[in-house]
């Protein structure tokens, strides 16, 4: 008989589930097996797909470190069938985990240089593991600048983690919301708008961009307006993913497979697209 | 072919796009097999041109009005398809001051495959009593003498007369060959809703498996939600690539409105659809 | 063995009158057939035929489906329409080959308790000497 | 060498081939002709037409379950599906046999498609040159012809009193009967089919995706699934989970780029709006994305979709506009 099918995922465990906005949870999840649990290899901007069973199968960025061995992190949005299977599940119960699949953003090329991390709601998703990432390893990377967007200040995603983020050293966390409310003394104003007041510059920079489409289509024509290029930008695309294995061709956008091609493209590799996103 | 209808059509359709009263001219063109026709969309007086009429052409245009709305279109409606006009004025989903009709007097259809063309009248044809569209803004060719056989329902009469268990089996063989390819719904005028009931996931109303009892349950409301508003134009089963018998089932629909509500979909705009109204004092019979 | 053959309904009872009935039934001990799952709904004419067949598809032997006696509805008319599609999905279902037995619609007020016993009572008997539905 | 069986060896040899294997065939079903496994030979149907659905179905069926869920006591197993069976298609015409060979690209490229695979290794692919071409057929056009052995284990010729029988791989030379004389007689050339301008316009796709074509194309396409589930290279799907009185199963089913939704995600996104960009995926993908991975064009030119288009989009005439709307632009 062949190799074991790679539609069967492996079965994990929900360790831990977290309300970290209204709609998003984070779920920390153990593979039960503990071969591939050691095996199990992953990088920032890489996916995987959660199974609910009874419902189906979705696509998740892992926004956890490989390093720390306690489990695999997902955010997830409420969003569909798969999503709120996945939210009504219980610490104990079981999943089922495919991948790691895709590329991921290559943070060792970025060694020395400038970066601007701009997250949009569950966007700042996949930049997550990024930050955490740049923070191990913060000596290698000249001055962190990150944009965190929602819609209000409960919708702020990975809030715990602020004070950590603003701690370290030559790191910058500002915070916007569309809409504020009675506590929020913080700044009121749209992602693109904070980018052009806060005006990174491009020298020697790298920006790295999440976020719903929208905010990434007029972040994008501000950090071009500030003379950032195509190649200094770098994005996560989102498409329709079934299979995570290039076979069943949802996520074909152009000549590419997000799935394995993707999900991460600098900006002057999506424009050589023959389908736009 | 009627050339003189076809100039007729021909010479509105420029006139009409010349003088930009309309956008886009929906009319038939012949197919590239040379012998059968398909839709045109002619957006260009020149095209004009192309536009043919003849026994092969069955597709329903009406159901393009649907993709165009807002603009202003002229569209080739034969008697039949005239009743899919007034089905789409009574549910508001097309305006009429947005659609100029080029009505035709209709020979009648005959079977058609991609290169193939039968003798045989299709049989709604044989027993369609519309000399002429039933609204119109012009009228290309004659009205034609109908010399048409009564509905009788004969095949829909006979299934009836089956046993409950012979019925299922029947019906479930049918559905059997479906592949839910859903060229039923893309054609039909009737299917418009924004998101099909067939593709909702919230709830769940048809598993992904392409079998039996999924088929089943998507034929049955299919049917079911076009009845009282099917207007017999049967495309639905012109398309089905593994030829499934939907007229029977439309057609079942159709008989038990006509018998219990006395209504016929598409035949005056105004009119209340059957599920859209109610008398007091009828089907006293039914419940306790 | 022959283990007694219980077929499997699924009852749509409108909130006002038929839900009430029900409760009634069973608050004063009349005792009905436990083959009976309830599903409350504001009004029968909130059930769409869809509801129904997807019973049907999923296995149900039998469905009900109650609501106010015409007149009564606490909606004013939404039973009238219920008489409407329900008369004519019982044929269309029948001609698909599900007997137009399995599908019953009945008016029950909510000081009906004693005949919403009794109708699922017949129903049910009615049931059980159909048999169980052939496969799908 | 060619060999030769007459039609009684053939039907004993099919016969045999019962015993061991489950044979797929043309079978006549009401008025379709499709590929089915048989219970007996005297359903198979030799002369036909190009089957009502291609035999992909037997390697990427209509519907299939991926894995069943089990749970016991809190304890989820996952419980593949697994082939069981040796099969053996029969008859099917070279254009189709190109059709699998084509989908060998995407489902046996690694990570391979176990239950593919598995069918694939499984399964002896016996085929029937075709004696006659239809109107709708363009195979020579696309790489493959009427009498083309290359995808098939046993190549079957009819000729007047039988068929020639070319074992065409070590897997046909072993299911072949023993005893069969060498063919002596003369071969036939295959029927004689018009050509389609195909290479020129692939190298041109590129510069044809942001034409206004496609939007004028889509006009009349009604967007059902007819085109790509009547094709035997079209191969996207769809997976979710199916459940049923407490049965879980992952199934996954046929689905097409025409579909709505077929490209849109959860969060409400959809990189294809209009009708004519999702009527220029079905074009792009067979012949740029497609020969781009995998060295050459997803159609076998069989036909089916010309056949079949409630419409009449035909493959070939687009083939033949993009060539005019190319020709036009260079002439600019």
């Amino acid at each position: 008989m062949g190799l074991e099918s790679p539609f069967i995922p492996y079965l994990a465990t929900l360790k831990t589930a977290t309300q970290l906005t209204p709609d998003i949870k984070l779920l920390s999840v153990e593979l039960e097996d503990p071969d591939i649990r050691a095996s199990f290899d992953y990088k920032p901007g890489q996916f995987a797909l959660l199974s609910a069973f009874g419902e189906g199968e979705a696509p998740f960025g892992i926004v956890s470190l490989p390093l720390l061995r306690d489990g695999l992190e997902f955010a997830v949005r409420r969003i569909g069938t798969v999503t709120r299977a996945l939210h009504e599940l219980e610490p104990g119960d079981t999943l089922g985990v495919r991948g790691p699949f895709g590329n991921y953003f290559p943070l060792e090329d970025y060694g020395g240089k400038n970066i601007i991390i701009i997250g949009g709601g569950i966007g700042m998703a996949p930049l997550r593991p990024v930050i955490n990432r740049i923070l191990e390893r913060r000596d290698n990377y000249e001055e962190l600048l990150i944009i965190n967007g929602a819609r209000t200040p409960q919708d702020l995603v990975f809030q715990p983690e602020f004070p950590t983020w603003m701690e370290a050293p030559r790191t910058r966390l500002e915070l916007t919301v569309d809409k504020g409310d009675e506590h929020w003394e913080g700044r009121v104003a749209l992602v693109p708008d904070v980018v052009k007041e806060l005006a990174p510059s491009p020298d020697s920079a790298i920006a790295i961009i999440c976020g719903p489409p929208i905010m990434i289509r007029f972040t994008l024509a501000g950090l071009r307006n500030l003379g950032f290029k195509d190649n200094q930008i770098v994005t996560t695309l989102e498409a329709k993913m079934k299979c995570g294995l290039g076979k069943c061709a949802r996520c074909n956008i152009g000549e590419k497979y997000v799935c394995q091609d993707g999900p991460v493209f600098t900006l002057e590799q999506i424009s050589q697209f023959l389908e736009q996103p | 072919m009627d050339m003189d209808l076809i100039q007729q059509i021909r010479d509105k359709a420029r006139n009409l796009l010349e003088k930009g009263t309309v956008e886009g001219v929906i009319g038939y063109e012949r197919a590239g097999d040379g012998l059968t026709s398909r839709p045109l969309f002619a957006y260009d007086p020149s095209a004009t041109e192309r536009l043919i009429f003849d026994e092969t052409c069955a597709h329903n245009l009406v159901k393009y009005l649907l993709d165009k709305k807002g603009k202003k279109m002229a569209v080739v409606v034969k008697p039949c398809d005239s009743r899919a006009i007034n089905l789409l004025l009574n549910e508001k989903q097309i305006e009429r001051d947005k659609v100029f009709i080029i009505g035709v007097g209709c020979p009648g259809m005959v079977e058609t495959n991609w290169n193939h063309k039968s003798e045989t009248l299709q049989a709604k044809c044989r027993s369609c009593q519309l000399s002429k569209p039933l609204v119109y803004d012009f009228l290309a060719g004659r009205e034609v003498e109908r010399q048409a056989e009564e509905e009788t329902y004969s095949d829909i009469t006979e299934t009836e007369a089956e046993s409950v268990a012979t019925r299922r089996e029947f019906w479930l063989e049918q559905f059997g060959r479906c592949i839910r390819c859903y060229a039923c719904r893309q054609v039909c005028p009737g299917c418009y809703c924004p998101v099909c009931f067939a593709e909702r996931l919230e709830p769940l109303w048809v598993g992904i498996r392409i079998a039996p009892e999924e088929n089943d349950l998507w034929h049955t409301i299919r049917a079911f939600h076009l009845a009282g508003r099917c207007i017999g134009c049967n495309e639905c089963e012109r398309v089905c690539p593994v030829d499934i018998p939907l007229s029977l089932l439309n057609r079942k629909l159709e008989k038990d409105v006509k018998e219990l509500f006395a209504f016929e979909a598409g035949l005056d705009p105004e009119e209340q659809p059957p599920f859209a109204t109610f008398k007091k004092e009828e089907m006293l019979e039914f419940g306790g | 063995m022959s283990v007694e053959y219980q077929p499997k309904v699924i009852g749509f009872l409108c909130n006002w009158c038929s839900y009430a009935g029900a409760d009634m039934a069973g608050t004063s001990r009349m005792g009905y057939p436990q083959n009976i799952r309830i599903i409350r709904v504001p009004c029968s004419g909130r059930v769409d035929p869809l509801f129904v067949v997807k019973c049907f598809q999923r296995g149900a032997d039998g469905v009900l489906v109650s609501g106010c006696h015409p007149g009564d509805c606490h909606y004013t008319e939404g039973n009238y329409h219920t008489r409407r599609r329900f008369t004519l999905l019982r044929e269309f279902l029948d001609y698909l080959g599900i007997a137009k037995e399995r599908l019953r619609v009945e008016w029950v007020s909510a000081s009906e308790g004693r005949r919403f016993a009794e109708l699922l009572s017949d129903f049910t008997a009615e049931l059980a000497r159909l048999g169980p539905r052939s496969k799908i | 060498m060619n060999l030769f069986a007459s039609k009684d060896d053939l039907i004993r040899w099919l016969d045999s081939l019962l015993q061991e294997y489950i044979v797929i065939a043309p079978v006549r079903v009401q008025e379709q002709t499709m590929f089915q496994p048989i219970s007996k030979v005297e359903e198979v149907i030799f002369d036909f037409d190009n089957t009502t659905l291609s035999p992909k179905g037997w390697f990427l069926p209509p519907t299939e379950t991926l894995f069943s869920v089990q749970r016991d006591d809190g304890q989820v197993e996952l419980v593949p599906t697994l082939v069981e069976h040796d099969a053996v298609i029969f008859g099917l015409h070279p254009c189709d046999a190109k059709g699998i060979a084509l989908m060998d690209g995407p489902f046996l490229q690694e990570p391979g498609d176990t239950l593919y695979r598995e069918r694939r290794s499984r399964t002896a692919l016996v085929g029937l040159a075709c004696r006659q071409v239809q109107p709708e057929c363009f195979c020579t056009s696309m790489g493959s012809a009427p009498d083309d052995p290359s995808n098939v284990d046993i190549l079957l010729t009819e000729v007047e009193d039988g068929y020639i029988v070319q074992a065409v791989t070590e897997k046909g030379k072993a299911l072949l009967p023993k005893g069969l004389a060498e063919y002596k007689g003369k071969m036939h050339p295959p029927p004689k089919l018009q050509a389609v301008p195909t290479k020129e316009v692939i190298s041109a796709m590129r510069e044809l995706f942001d034409d206004p074509y496609w939007e004028q194309l889509a006009d009349r396409c009604l967007h059902c699934n007819i085109c790509a589930y009547v094709c035997p290279t079209c191969y996207c799907f769809d997976m979710r989970d199916y459940t049923d009185k407490g049965k879980v199963e992952r199934v996954r089913s046929w689905e097409s780029c025409q579909s709505p939704g077929f490209s849109l995600t959860a969060g409400g996104y959809d990189p294809r709006t209009t009708k004519g960009e999702r009527l220029r995926q079905r074009f792009y993908h067979k012949f740029l994305y497609f020969p781009e991975q995998f060295q050459d064009v997803a159609c076998v030119g069989c036909g089916r979709c010309v056949r079949d288009c409630p419409v009449n989009i035909d493959i070939r005439e687009v083939i033949s506009n993009l060539q005019q709307v190319t020709e036009a632009k260079s002439g600019s």
